[in-house]
């Protein structure tokens, strides 16, 4: 009595998970403009063609069971067959779920996780040596970048973040008031920054990218941190190096 | 009445001198560890003589009342 | 009328105290020496700490309970029909609907809120809000719905039916039963001042420093937090000892009706971690006076705060949602007229989630800047969330597979849940593996998915509750057809407004700012348009609601035709629930099992009571 | 407008089982201040590790006796009334709380020549954790004072001892608080 059934409902599963995975291919993220935001893209992936089977699972025996054994009449007219399910089904099922867990737990979690950090005792991600080292400050509400050869930009000075195009860059994170969080959406890159400790994220970015252009580059707050907090983003270029060298030039005060 | 407070006497004896311990672990033991250990037992055991003699935990699971 | 002089009069009463408190604050301040008696916040958590009191002693406390500590002989007021809701009543069924009401009130108040955030994000640019208002309307909805999400179903449905489940008179402390629905108001109050002291503006979470430089709104909402997680632990224990020791003879665990397993297993949860709110808003109002836990340059972390906060706050989904779960467990097998699929598999499900939801609250700073050690523990013990979730959806599935599905508003809404959830607990996983978390960490991917969960997973689950029982509660019946309206308008709004939701997020939209990027313009207008769709639904659930309890017909003692206990004595149900004590002598599921029996009433006064035995069915 | 005056009975369960309730949901409550004061505790070695501020040692150890020896005599009065002994029970009540309040004013002294300030991380756990227990400490004489005022009237006896239980089941959980706290803030180093 099940033969049936289940034949439609594996037919209606398929179906639903062909047409689902077609999100795979849509156009979901924002500007790929680093070596981790194609990992990220790639991993986001790899989870959502696992889940989209999962997701029309459910809807499929939902969906099923809802139009071929709903009761038509006003009061049901008998009751289902008392199955209780003992035996093997529930352990089948234990045996898929938990494989998939565990699966997804070490595969794109654990090994991702390995990848991302350097040492188990460090604050961020990524590389601790880079080519690059800024040292960021959260404020209330805005941020200040230093670079290592003393050019400090800021909402108001240089108005702009500028980076070197592959290069390990790593941003070294303070905040002097809340906590705030250090986001740029195009190198799917996020860490905290919090009174009291430094963390960082250290990103490799791969291709040119500008604010005025593509709205993914900009370094976002993330953590709500008061009045101002949607407010608390500045652009993002990311140049050449000469391009680079040229603008920490030209930011150089004519004094010193 | 006699035999709980006999009980009781015992128990507030055993307190003292596991506090004595305690107090001597700390003062007098220099190694971390066990100065940490021998007070962390100390006081498990200090717990565990009032949780079971004085607050009767085991009255919880005891399906009829006997007093 | 004395239940409105009662109240009017706690409430005088209450003031009277809060003034009080601030006086007594500041003379102590005034003796020990202090510059300004009046030093302000302190006062107030004096103020609210007496006020509090006193209003529960002149709600009816006094009558009921503080004059036994001092011998005297406690008695209560029986007034009679809609006098007993305002008034200290001892009854878990008005007490189960006085908590369905408020909080409904409360649901509805805060879903206003979020159609005005809605229509802020319509469009980039601030246009109704300014940037301090939308933090404060954000921090009410939150806060506000997470009561909603915590009280609803557990004090709502849990009070009115795991007594009638299990075939019980009452709870076990009933007393402490009615001290829980009337710590409420003050926290209602509390919570809805905080836009005159300069509004929340550290969301719900209220994470340090922010919430200890921020204004006073912030005692207010601490304060009431603290005394509602007092009721929540408070009414945790009295479900605990209920479902211990006041079951029906022959209601053995294994023959427990699934709802009442997880209320269990959530008022376990809600017991032992509410603590973590409370002490961790707590040391915020220490710092707020002076203590230094947060603040850095002194030695504190803010970090610690987040440990505690999540300690509590992840377990809370599962106070949340658990009793979801139970519900839409319990009413598909109900309406799909057959066993419960694997019952001890659901039961293990609970209580593998109840182990599990103290050891993950981690995954909710994955970067935060906690030490790198910490992200893989914590990774893992997420992920193994997911397989006894997976064991409720087993169950759920294998029941209606082969069923007689019933397709009444109770159904649909359960159905519902089971299909939200699935979404909600697939996205959970991109949440849960670090790679993906860091980006979409405080993201409106993020607030999709928890969406999915609360809303998807219990709302819908609390409005199953809300149809299943509206006649055992009313003796009345409601609107099919505006019910099945209802469900479906909600059911498409719901899903339009939060599966969109989730690409702003990864597109890289944060939470909780009141102006975003223009690219993603088009987006948002169609999420406020579903918003807004969302929101109307309930205009059809309120006016159905409150005709049918005027005006709908005669409902029947059970007009589902089930076995469960609760629905084998009149509607509504006397004050005592069963005319003569139950007798349970099989499973409540066993429909289709020839010759089953649920329970008898061995003492049952023959005429005129049509319960027994309780077989259900044809 | 009806308005029926009777006594409340407690629960309808049957009578046998009042004590055991009630027992069951005391012991509840326990377990949830376990856990705040677990997280008071925790967040003291998370934020100091095993660092401690000087404190005056002698101090520390003759209140934590006066606490230890306070549970001894609550469990005397306990044990006393189970056994109808009301006049034994009455004293030992008493004690207890003259006991109880020594205490609290020993706390109430260290706190005062305490040579850190609240602003201080360590000041800030070792106010906390002292004062909520202290709260406690305070709420349980409170209690207790109430029990005695009635066991002087001689309520309660071996039928009907639950409200002397209960207050003095409360008073060995404060005292057990104590014995992790008096070691987590006097005896680390």
């Amino acid at each position: 009595m099940h033969g049936k059934h289940l034949i439609s409902v594996a037919l209606l599963w398929a179906g639903l998970t062909a047409v689902g995975e077609l999100l795979v291919f849509a156009d979901l993220f924002p500007t790929v403009g680093s070596h981790e935001a194609e990992d990220f893209d790639s991993i986001f992936r790899f989870l959502l063609i696992l889940g989209i089977p999962v997701f029309t699972f459910v809807i499929a025996v939902v969906t099923y069971a809802a139009l071929t054994w709903r009761i038509r009449g006003e009061a049901p007219d008998g009751d289902g067959p008392p199955i209780r399910g003992h035996g093997w089904i529930p352990r089948i099922w234990l045996a898929i779920t938990a494989g998939l867990a565990i699966f997804v737990m070490i595969h794109p979690g654990l090994t991702g996780l390995a990848k991302l950090q350097s040492s188990a005792t460090a604050y961020g991600w990524g590389k601790e040596e880079a080519d690059l080292e800024i040292n960021v400050t959260a404020f209330m509400w805005q941020w200040t970048f230093d670079y290592p050869d003393g050019t400090q930009v800021s909402v108001s000075k240089g108005g702009e973040v500028v980076i070197p195009v592959d290069k390990y860059v790593k941003f070294n994170v303070n905040s002097i008031d809340v906590v705030h969080s250090l986001w740029i959406p195009a190198f799917r890159m996020k860490i905290d920054a919090v009174p009291g400790r430094t963390t960082f994220m250290t990103v490799h970015p791969t291709r040119l990218g500008d604010y005025r252009e593509d709205q993914s580059y900009r370094v976002q707050c993330a953590e709500l941190c008061g009045l101002d907090h949607g407010k608390m983003w500045l652009p993002v270029r990311v140049v050449t190096e000469s391009e680079f060298e040229a603008w920490l030039a030209s930011l150089k005060p004519q004094g010193n | 009445m006699r035999k709980p407070m006999q009980t009781g006497l015992i128990v507030a004896a055993i307190l003292a001198v596991l506090t004595i311990t305690e107090y001597l672990f700390a003062t007098h033991v220099g190694d971390d560890l066990v100065r940490f250990l021998g007070i962390t037992v100390s006081a498990l055991g200090k717990a565990v003589l009032i949780i079971y003699y004085f607050m009767h935990i085991y009255r919880l699971w005891r399906p009829q009342e006997a007093h | 009328m004395y239940a409105v002089k009662s109240v009017a009069g706690a409430m005088g009463l209450g003031l009277i105290g809060f003034y009080l408190g601030l006086g007594i604050v500041a003379v102590l301040r005034w003796l020990f020496g202090y510059p300004d008696p009046w030093g302000g916040e302190i006062n107030i958590i004096g103020g609210w700490v007496l006020g509090v009191f006193l209003w529960l002693m002149g709600i009816g406390m006094w009558g009921m309970w503080g004059r036994e500590w001092f011998g005297l002989k406690t008695y209560q007021r029986n007034l009679p029909g809609w006098q007993r809701y305002f008034t200290f009543n001892t009854d878990h069924k008005v007490i189960g609907i006085q908590y369905l009401v408020t909080f409904m009130v409360v649901f509805f108040l805060a879903g206003a809120l979020a159609m005005l955030m809605r229509a802020e994000l319509a469009q980039s640019g601030n246009q109704f809000l300014s940037n301090s208002q939308y933090n404060g309307t954000m921090g009410l909805h939150g806060i506000l719905m997470v009561a909603v999400a915590v009280a609803a179903v557990i004090g709502g449905i849990g009070n009115y039916a795991v007594p009638l489940m299990i075939g019980a008179q009452d709870m076990a402390f009933p007393r402490l039963n009615a001290l829980t629905f009337w710590l409420v108001p003050p926290v209602a109050v509390g919570l809805l001042a905080t836009p005159f002291l300069g509004g929340i503006e550290h969301g719900w979470t209220a994470y340090p420093p922010l919430s200890v430089f921020t204004n006073s709104s912030q005692v207010l909402f601490s304060l009431s937090i603290i005394t509602f997680g007092l009721t929540s632990i408070l009414g945790a224990l009295n479900f605990i000892v209920t479902i211990i020791y006041m079951r029906a003879p022959g209601l053995t665990w294994g023959r427990l009706p699934i709802f009442v397993w997880s209320m269990f297993a959530t008022s376990w949860i809600a017991l032992l971690y509410t603590q973590g709110f409370a002490a961790a808003l707590l040391l915020i109002l220490l710092d707020r006076l002076g203590f230094s836990f947060f603040e850095a340059s002194t030695g504190g972390d803010p970090l610690l705060y987040q440990h505690v906060f999540w300690f509590y706050s992840h377990p809370a989904v599962y106070i949340m949602v658990l009793p979801g779960f139970g519900l839409a467990l319990e009413i598909i097998a109900h309406f799909s007229r057959k066993p419960l699929f694997a019952y001890k598999y659901a039961v293990a499900a609970f209580l593998g989630i109840l182990g599990l939801s103290g050891v993950v609250w981690a995954h909710h700073m994955f970067t935060s800047g906690m030490p790198n050690y910490l992200h893989g523990p914590f990774l893992v013990a997420t992920e193994l969330i997911s397989i006894p979730t997976g064991l409720i959806f087993l169950s759920a599935l294998g029941t209606i597979w082969l069923g007689r599905l019933w397709l009444k508003p109770p159904m649909l809404f359960a159905l519902a849940v089971i299909f939200n959830f699935a979404c909600g607990g697939v996205t959970g996983i991109f949440l849960a593996d670090v790679p993906t978390d860091i980006h979409l960490q405080d993201t409106y991917f993020v607030v999709a998915h928890f969406h999915y969960t609360i809303v998807g997973g219990e709302i819908f689950a609390l409005f199953a509750a809300i149809y299943y029982y509206f006649p055992k509660m009313t003796g009345r019946m409601y609107s099919e057809r505006l019910a099945k309206l209802h469900f479906w308008w909600m059911f498409i709004g719901f899903n339009a407004t939060f599966f969109l939701m989730h690409l702003p997020g990864i597109k890289g939209m944060n939470r909780r700012i009141a102006d975003f990027q223009s690219e993603l313009d088009p987006l948002n207008l169609t999420i406020s348009l579903a918003a807004f769709l969302l929101g109307a639904s309930f205009l059809v659930f309120i006016w159905n609601m409150v005709y049918s309890w005027v005006r709908g017909p005669v409902a029947e003692a059970n007009p589902w035709q089930v076995r469960t206990l609760e629905w084998q004595t009149t509607s509504p149900p006397p004050h005592e629930n069963f005319p003569a004590p139950p007798v349970v002598r099989g499973g409540p599921y066993d429909y289709g099992v020839p010759g089953s029996i649920h329970a008898t009433f061995p003492s049952a006064p023959s005429a005129g009571f049509a319960g027994a035995p309780a077989g259900g069915g044809q | 407008m009806a308005l029926a005056t009777a006594h409340h009975e407690a629960a309808h369960a049957p009578a046998h089982n009042h004590l055991a309730i009630n027992r069951a949901g005391l012991w509840l409550f326990f377990f949830s201040e376990t856990i705040l004061f677990g997280l008071l505790l925790s967040a003291r070695f998370y934020l100091e590790g095993i660092h401690r501020e000087e404190l005056n040692q002698a101090l520390g150890l003759l209140i934590t006796v006066i606490l230890l020896l306070s549970s001894v005599t609550a469990y005397t009065a306990e044990t006393a009334i189970e056994h109808d002994n009301k006049k034994v029970a009455s004293w030992y009540l008493f004690f207890t709380i003259v006991l109880g309040l020594i205490f609290a004013g020993g706390v109430a002294y260290e706190w005062s020549i305490a040579h850190f300030h609240r602003s201080e991380s360590f000041g800030s756990i070792f106010f906390t954790m002292t004062g909520i227990h202290a709260t406690h400490v305070i709420t349980g004489v409170f209690m207790l004072i109430l029990v005695w005022a009635q066991a002087l009237r001689g309520r309660y006896s071996s039928k009907n001892p639950w409200a002397v239980s209960a207050v003095v089941m409360y008073w060995h959980f404060v005292d057990v608080v104590w014995v992790f706290y008096y070691p987590a803030l006097y005896l680390t180093k």
